[in-house]
């Protein structure tokens, strides 16, 4: 039995680099604190790779063959009740090990990456604390032993990624996406902290292996009808999943996102495509158990979700001129595919392959969704600007990112055999077994894929030759390095035999390659390719064209729906105006009144009676015998009766 | 004779040795020494305690002194203290310590300044280590009372008139706390035997119910006053908008807590059955509070009313944790009166220092401060995520356990109150970050702002001594919660007593 | 001589006095007049005491000596207050008691 | 004569006194100052030894300890009074009629004492014209000031009001019970309408001597009008004195019908308090402010009488000696500043504390107590009082004084708020303020301070007066 506790060191490292270069960090050269954090996060992603290789291929399974849940570290940290408390530990198991991976990996990337992109930046020492400051949350978040630390390192994250957007601190619209990503992600976590309440009210306890376990109390208690018709548990799994929602930005609390490309792209890269914005499904696939056992309406109500963001993003990112944001929408539908997959997924074996699917498109998704960000970082670098149409013909002067980012859109395409296919077609058909209807939703959503990729593609790398004020260069090594190791992630990812290692039940099984799934998939992936080429290879006026005919759809497609003029109605009129002001004014004038009413009062009264010092000695004579005379008669009275 | 009563000794002494002094820096020193030698006190008192407890010494109060001071009406002079109040002292010491620094530039009058601030610290103590309802209340009011020169002489703004409205609100619920006690008092011995201010021996006794319902709402309402209890609460924006900084700090980080304190050590604890059959009442008072602070803060304009209104917001929250009255949730509601404490604090120190350089309040006025001053909008911004309630600071710590404990309890009602009184997290975090966003963040509206300095070295000693606060409890908060836990013991007995459901 | 006279009659004519002596205390504007008022006042009560003394309790001796010490006291305040008024009337040369409002609210 | 020691004592130091007077030049009046405070503070002194008690004059004169205490009490006061007067006696206008001021004093102080151990009402009688009649002269004591003769013809004129009234009312008594000695007069008392008059009646004339509403209404204009350390002396002793007498003979007289006037002090307690504060709020003259806080004081006394208890006997000795402190401290800083600036208006104490620091402390520690701020004296007079008040199950009436409490701390502190917070272009200027004075302030600071903290103090007077009850 191999003793996991050095896993602590992966959560210690960032934090002790973060607090180090938070406190000194402007005693040393910037380029140092750079290094630093950027060894530190190898040594992390070493110690991840030790950890995932120990416990896949050294680690003896349990009786029934499932890989077994390791508490490496588990260190009570705050005490509710007998029953409540919170841990801080390290989960060890499939998902956890493999969401190490990932973050590891990404985040040691855009660490190298950084070194280069942020090159003479202001505040290069800020940047790099705050990285380890969020792969600190980011990595406690994966391997939280409780729901509550998650929720701890799950607000965590969000105030990372609130600081990283806002890195460009007087850029007001910087200051506004982090406001608003802060805000809107607090707001679900809500809904996240009242499903912890309700889980841990019904089932007593925070602990994941409880909670999943095979005799789960989620299982046993929490059936009974609660509220509006549904079990306490689904209520709770609802309520999580909203908290999910928001950090995965699923419709309809997807706002955040394409504002929050504020940040610099490697912020981007590594938060808004790889790692946090995922945390919303691996919160699902943690408590997947309870998903499909009890609370099998919230798992409906995650594949809808899922299945409808993934649409709805993917038409938007057709529309949007912003390289970015194009980017941005995509991930979001990728999100949604995934969080599709865990929809349609059921428990154990073969069944779980959604489950098994999802996952294994947020490992893949997670390395050439940066890889895209980053090499659109390349090019914004390159030619100073992120708007599609002032780009170009860029792929004689680029020549590296260009390679790199064709590779990562056939991926993101799904044509084969980039890693992208494959999950994608676990995902479709898991889709395929669950519904009809949405599988070919899914469909649709990857034909979109393809072509509003490489509608990117071609307008940025094809297209007329635009005059740059200054001749683009390729970027430095340290970017270029990182692009062609995440290429080449991206290419071989695809053969690992992923239902080995990751499934619903922790057991293995061979998920095979269903041609008749993958066949059409891949058709729709070159469809949308074709269209792409036909229409932006050169410039032609069709897309304009198309644009103008579908009229109003397009146009609301351009404004995003005006989902964000809603939310701004709601918040700005409604909250601020019609609540806060009024209440403001309330309590000045109504409560306050009332207490300075009182002292009017008092003054009132006390000159009111002024008149009867009126200084006449026969007017005090009178008071003085009227007053004996009235006790007189009034006891008199009152003793005779 | 235990050593508990330094606690008032060493304030007195300072209190002395500034009147003696002359000059303006022989003050601040001796202010300095003073309540530097009371916070060290208070941390060895903490690890005294915690040793104590370790060492199995399981009584209920620990460190007993008890002299007869009127022998006639039975008035003792009997300090000790549990879980509860070591925390609170804890607090107290940490946060007059930064008071004193964050006072350094008092120019008018010095020695009256930190006079009466000193009498108003040992006024919080004596209220925290005194366990005879007749020094209790006198160490209240002699705590209520030195406000009123400190923001009369001291304040901005239009000081007279809401440091009289402070004083006279206080006093007013100091007066119906006097009627509480009195009843009481002659409730102490249903059956013959002395009557008796001793608040451990009251508790033992069983009060008639009639009683109790007359004298809990007086109680509650009296201690409710200073613990901002909605709509009470209306001191709390005029004064701490007029209060110098160090007064605002105590008022809001100390001497609320004092209104918690005592609904929980007097009128909870010692009138379980009333509590449990009128705490609904109040409950839903502090919950609109709760939302209400938060509401209300969103729309300021000026940094001292915002945070008057999220202190209104989260000392409502206080009351409303203990009004659920079980463990867990009471235990949150000491640490919520800790980490607010602190945060409060720490968040009108600033302000305090960010106005003696700007020479204004209002948000609006300012912007682009994190140029400038880099350190105190550093710490503004960690004030503000402590406050709303981040992970790693004392504020989340506080309010999950509330939220949590609250939320066990059975009954529809309460659940939704609790959800309630959670979604203030959002809107909390709503008015800090349009706060930030403003204030520190964006570019520099105002020219003359770019030669402001930042902070001084002793205005360094504050921010950082508070900051070190609630991140240590928001860290590492097992030790706190446990020793607090610890101290909840009798109370909870009492309530279960009275209602063996309530968990 | 008095005998057979009942109590009550000298009662009545007592508490006659009394509130004659109160109204022109109240009415009058003379202080002068108003000092005769609380003599007629004080007289009622001797009255009363030398009545009670020698109706009811005809043993003791107690209220006919009250009624001296009244008398002696009477003297005494009539003296300190005529000085007073005396005094007032070198002020302001009327001895009006409503012009003495100086002192009000 | 060891029986009545502090009547002849007080007789012998009046007569010394006298006789110096004679030897003395009308230019070097003022000579007697020094002997007759070294004399007053002598039999203060002695006054403090155990005296023997009995009863005299079949009964009319009864001396116990309690009594003796409360003398006590009232020669401290004196004693501090006279120290305050003396900056005040040196002034020019007063040159020849410096002994008459301690003449009279020293008079009505004996018609007190003797009130106080009076065994029947003509002998209370007596005492209480003895210490009411020369009270007038001295209000009227600025022969050249209007309102001195205004506030002296107020006085009398009230005073003769009361008296006759309280007669009559005694009358009444004497003619139900047939005698005037207290010991057999209380048995007789059964609540007989005429008795109820009775005791109205004699009720008013103690309220007029205690300045209750609504037989207060001369105490403001006196207070204004007559020199300030008369008002003090009327503001303290004598109605300390009243109080204690009127305890005395509610409790050893009237307890059968404690019913009756428990109910009486009830309404007459809300409304002195409230009116009499209600007043006090407005006030710009410090001295009719203090005359109206005094009123309000008064009321807070009575709580203590309604307690109808050990507990609220001594608690009103107990408060009585504490407000003699805390009030004289606060007459004395009026009059020295009115001596020297002749400045009395609340207005001209703006920023007070910047030219004149300590006095302004006095001040403020003496209104502080007298608003009941913890931890001087007053505060626990207070809590002691509403204890006593609470005991009876009088919670309601407890709450309005609670309330009024609030009214009171508020116009204390507006006088704080102008010394302290104020500033003025114009503010008193910064003076010396001579020995005499700062030793009757300072023993006012000491008794404010240490009465409070000192908790034997109480625990005497209980002794002594126990059983009186």
């Amino acid at each position: 039995m191999i003793d996991f506790s050095y896993t602590a060191l992966i959560l210690l490292i960032p934090l002790v680099i973060f607090v180090l270069s938070g406190l000194f960090g402007n005693r040393f050269k910037p380029l140092v604190s750079g290094i630093i954090g950027t060894a530190g996060l190898f040594v992390i992603w070493v110690l991840s790779l030790v950890t995932a290789y120990q416990y896949f291929f050294l680690t003896e399974k349990a009786a029934d063959g499932t890989f077994q849940e390791l508490l490496a570290v588990n260190i009570r940290w705050l005490t509710f009740s007998d029953k409540l408390h919170i841990d801080m530990g390290v989960l060890l198991d499939p998902i956890s090990i493999m969401m190490l991976l990932v973050v590891t990996t990404v985040s040691f990337m855009v660490h190298i990456y950084s070194i280069g992109y942020m090159h003479g930046e202001k505040g290069f020492m800020r940047f790099f604390s705050f990285l380890s400051l969020f792969s600190f949350s980011m990595l406690g978040l994966v391997v939280a032993t409780n729901i509550f630390q998650m929720y701890i390192f799950w607000e965590l994250v969000g105030v990372s990624s609130y600081l990283l957007i806002g890195f460009y601190y007087t850029r007001d619209s910087a200051v506004a996406a982090s406001k608003k990503a802060f805000i809107v992600t607090r707001f679900a976590d809500l809904g996240f902290l009242v499903g912890i309440l309700i889980l841990s009210y019904t089932t007593g306890t925070f602990d994941f292996i409880t909670l999943t376990g095979d005799e789960s109390p989620a299982f046993t208690s929490g059936q009974g009808i609660w509220f509006m018709g549904l079990s306490t548990m689904t209520w709770s799994m609802i309520f999580v999943f909203i908290g999910g929602a928001g950090k995965s930005a699923m419709f309809p609390l997807h706002i955040w996102l394409p504002d929050a490309m504020e940040g610099p792209t490697p912020v981007s890269a590594l938060i808004h495509a790889a790692t946090m914005v995922v945390a919303g499904v691996y919160l699902v696939a943690r408590l997947f158990p309870i998903y499909t056992t009890t609370a099998p309406v919230a798992l409906d109500v995650v594949m809808y979700v899922g299945a409808f963001s993934s649409v709805f993003a993917a038409i938007i990112a057709c529309t949007q001129y912003d390289i970015k944001r194009v980017l941005a929408y995509s991930t979001m539908s990728q999100i949604g595919m995934m969080m599709f997959a865990l929809g349609v997924s059921g428990d154990g074996g073969h069944e779980g392959l959604g489950f098994m699917a999802s996952m294994f498109h947020l490992f893949t998704h997670a390395f050439f969704k940066s890889l895209l960000f980053l090499a659109a970082g390349a090019i914004i670098h390159a030619v100073h600007t992120n708007v599609m149409n002032e780009m170009g013909g860029l792929r004689k002067y680029l020549p590296i990112t260009h390679a790199t980012f064709l590779i990562a859109c056939l991926s993101i395409s799904g044509i084969p055999p980039l890693s992208g296919f494959f999950s994608k077609d676990e995902i479709l058909a898991a889709g395929y077994e669950k519904s009809l209807l949405l599988y070919w939703v899914e469909m649709i959503v990857s034909g979109l894929t393809a072509f509003y990729m490489f509608r990117l593609y071609y307008s940025i790398f094809w297209g007329k030759a635009t005059q740059y004020h200054h001749t683009p260069h390729e970027a430095p090594k340290t970017m270029t390095v990182t692009l062609i190791i995440l290429a080449v992630i991206t290419l071989l990812a695809g053969f690992i035999p992923f239902s080995h290692f990751v499934s619903s039940d922790r057991i293995p099984f061979a998920a095979h390659l269903d041609l008749s799934i993958a066949l059409p998939a891949v058709l729709v992936g070159l469809t949308g390719f074709f269209v792409a080429t036909l229409f932006y290879r050169k410039e032609t006026t069709i897309p304009g064209q198309i644009f103008n005919f579908l009229g109003g759809f397009s146009r609301a497609a351009y404004h995003k729906f005006y989902i964000d003029e809603f939310y701004l109605f709601v918040t700005k009129k409604i909250i601020f105006n019609y609540i806060s002001r009024p209440i403001a004014w309330f309590d000045r004038h109504i409560v306050d009144g009332a207490m300075n009413g009182l002292s009017y009062v008092t003054n009132e009264a006390s000159f009111r009676i002024r008149r009867f010092q009126s200084g006449q000695l026969q007017q005090y004579a009178l008071v003085f015998v009227s007053g004996a005379i009235f006790l007189t008669l009034f006891f008199l009275y009152l003793w005779t009766h | 004779m235990s050593f508990l009563t330094l606690f008032i000794i060493i304030p007195a002494l300072t209190v002395i040795g500034i009147l003696l002094c002359k000059k303006h820096m022989q003050v601040k020193w001796t202010a300095v020494v003073g309540m530097g030698l009371q916070l060290i006190l208070a941390i060895g008192l903490i690890f005294l305690f915690l040793a104590e407890r370790r060492s199995g010494n399981m009584d209920e109060i620990l460190f007993i002194q008890d002299n007869v001071w009127y022998q006639t009406l039975n008035i003792h002079f009997f300090i000790g203290v549990d879980g509860v109040s070591v925390a609170m002292i804890g607090l107290t010491a940490l946060v007059v310590f930064a008071g004193i620094f964050a006072s350094w530039d008092i120019a008018d009058l010095p020695r009256e300044f930190f006079t009466s601030l000193i009498l108003l610290a040992s006024g919080v103590f004596g209220f925290f280590i005194s366990l005879d309802l007749f020094t209790m209340f006198l160490f209240y009011e002699l705590a209520v009372i030195p406000m009123y020169l400190l923001i009369g002489i001291w304040g901005s703004g239009p000081r007279h008139y809401s440091a009289m409205k402070l004083t006279l609100m206080l006093m007013g619920g100091s007066a119906l706390i006097l009627l509480g006690i009195l009843g009481l008092y002659f409730n102490s011995a249903p059956d013959g035997g002395p009557l008796t201010f001793d608040l451990i021996q009251i508790s033992k006794i069983q009060i008639p119910v009639d009683a109790q319902l007359f004298f809990f709402p007086l109680l509650f309402v009296g201690f409710g006053v200073l613990g901002a209890l909605f709509p009470f609460h209306t001191w709390s924006p005029d004064g701490h908008a007029s209060a110098p900084t160090a007064v605002s700090m105590l008022h809001a980080g100390v001497l609320m807590k004092l209104g918690g304190y005592g609904c929980y050590r007097v009128a909870v604890f010692l009138l379980p059955e009333a509590a449990h059959q009128l705490g609904w009442i109040f409950l839903i008072l502090a919950t609109i509070g709760v939302i209400y602070g938060a509401l209300g803060a969103v729309w300021q304009k000026d940094l001292k009313y915002i945070n008057a209104y999220s202190s209104v917001s989260h000392c409502a929250l206080v009351l409303f944790a203990i009004l659920i009255f079980n463990e867990t949730a009471m235990n949150g509601a000491i640490m919520q009166m800790i980490s607010h404490g602190i945060m409060t604090a720490l968040f009108f120190a600033l302000i305090g220092m960010i106005y003696g350089r700007t020479h204004t309040r209002y948000i609006n006025e300012m912007g682009g401060l994190m140029k400038v001053m880099p350190f105190l909008a550093v710490a503004y911004v960690i004030a503000g995520l402590a406050s709303l309630g981040l992970p790693g600071f004392s504020g989340f710590v506080a309010e999950m356990t509330i939220f949590v404990g609250a939320f066990q309890k059975i009954g529809t009602f309460y659940r939704v109150a609790t959800i309630i009184a959670a979604s203030s997290i959002v809107v909390t975090a709503v008015y800090i970050l349009r706060v930030v966003g403003i204030l520190l963040l964006g570019k520099i509206t105002n020219p003359e702002y770019e030669t402001i300095t930042d902070a001084k070295w002793y205005d360094k000693i504050s921010v950082v001594a508070l900051i070190f606060g609630i991140t240590l409890i928001g860290l590492a908060p097992l030790w706190l919660s446990d020793m607090i836990t610890g101290g909840l013991g009798p109370i909870m007995q009492k309530l279960l007593a009275v209602a063996p459901i309530l968990n | 001589m008095f005998e057979g006279v009942p109590l009550t009659w000298f009662l009545i004519t007592g508490t006659i006095m009394f509130f004659i002596g109160i109204y022109g205390f109240l009415v009058r504007k003379n202080l002068i007049t108003i000092l005769m008022s609380t003599e007629l006042i004080l007289n009622s009560v001797n009255i009363n005491f030398v009545a009670f003394n020698k109706i009811l309790y005809p043993d003791h001796l107690e209220g006919m000596f009250f009624t001296i010490f009244i008398i002696a006291v009477a003297a005494a305040e009539a003296s300190v207050a005529i000085a007073i008024i005396i005094n007032i009337y070198r002020r302001l040369v009327n001895i009006d008691v409503e012009k003495m409002n100086e002192m009000k609210y | 004569m060891q029986i009545m020691r502090h009547e002849l004592l007080l007789i012998v130091i009046t007569v010394i006194l006298l006789i110096v007077e004679i030897f003395l030049p009308n230019t070097g009046k003022h000579k007697i100052i020094l002997p007759a405070i070294l004399l007053m503070a002598a039999v203060t002194i002695i006054g403090f030894i155990p005296a023997t008690p009995g009863i005299l004059f079949g009964g009319m004169y009864q001396s116990t300890p309690f009594t003796v205490l409360l003398k006590n009490i009232l020669n401290l006061g004196v004693l501090i009074v006279f120290i305050q007067s003396v900056d005040w006696l040196k002034q020019d206008q007063n040159r020849e009629k410096v002994s008459e001021y301690f003449l009279l004093i020293l008079s009505t102080l004996i018609g007190m004492n003797f009130m106080i151990s009076s065994g029947d009402f003509l002998m209370f009688y007596l005492g209480l014209e003895l210490a009411t009649i020369p009270i007038a002269a001295l209000a009227a004591y600025e022969r050249f000031k209007e309102k001195s003769a205004e506030a002296g013809v107020k006085l009398i004129f009230t005073s003769a009001l009361s008296s006759g009234i309280l007669l009559y009312g005694l009358s009444m008594v004497y003619g139900t019970t047939g005698t005037l000695y207290f010991s057999d007069i209380a048995p007789l008392i059964n609540g007989a309408p005429l008795q109820v008059l009775a005791f109205i009646f004699f009720f008013a004339g103690m309220a007029f001597k205690i300045s209750l509403v609504p037989f207060h209404l001369w105490t403001a204009d006196v207070y204004e009008g007559a020199p300030v350390n008369v008002a003090s002396y009327l503001s303290v002793i004598s109605k300390g004195a009243a109080v204690f007498i009127f305890t005395i003979i509610l409790y050893t007289v009237f307890y059968k019908i404690a019913e009756l006037w428990s109910e009486v002090l009830y309404i007459i307690i809300i409304l002195t308090i409230t009116i009499g504060n209600l007043f006090a709020m407005r006030q710009q003259n410090l001295k009719r402010f203090l005359a109206f806080s005094s009123i309000a004081q008064a009321g807070f006394i009575l709580l203590g009488i309604i307690g109808q208890s050990q507990l609220g006997m001594t608690t009103v000795v107990y408060f009585v000696l504490v407000y003699i402190f805390s009030n004289l401290g606060a007459f004395g800083v009026v009059s020295i500043i009115s001596n020297r600036t002749g400045k009395e208006t609340m207005d001209d104490y703006d920023g007070l504390y910047r030219t004149n620091p300590n006095l302004s402390l006095v001040m403020m520690l003496s209104l502080f107590s007298l608003a009941g701020i913890p931890p001087l004296a007053g505060f626990f007079g207070k809590f002691f009082l509403f204890t006593a008040a609470a005991e009876k199950g009088y919670y309601i009436l407890v709450l309005i004084a609670l309330i009024n409490t609030i009214i009171s701390l508020y116009y204390y502190l507006l006088v704080i708020k102008a010394m302290l917070l104020n500033n003025s272009d114009r503010p008193i200027g910064y003076f010396k303020s001579d020995l005499y004075t700062r030793i009757g302030l300072i023993m006012c600071v000491i008794g404010i301070v240490v009465v409070g903290f000192t908790s034997s103090v109480y625990e005497m007077i209980f002794n002594l007066g126990f059983g009186l009850y």
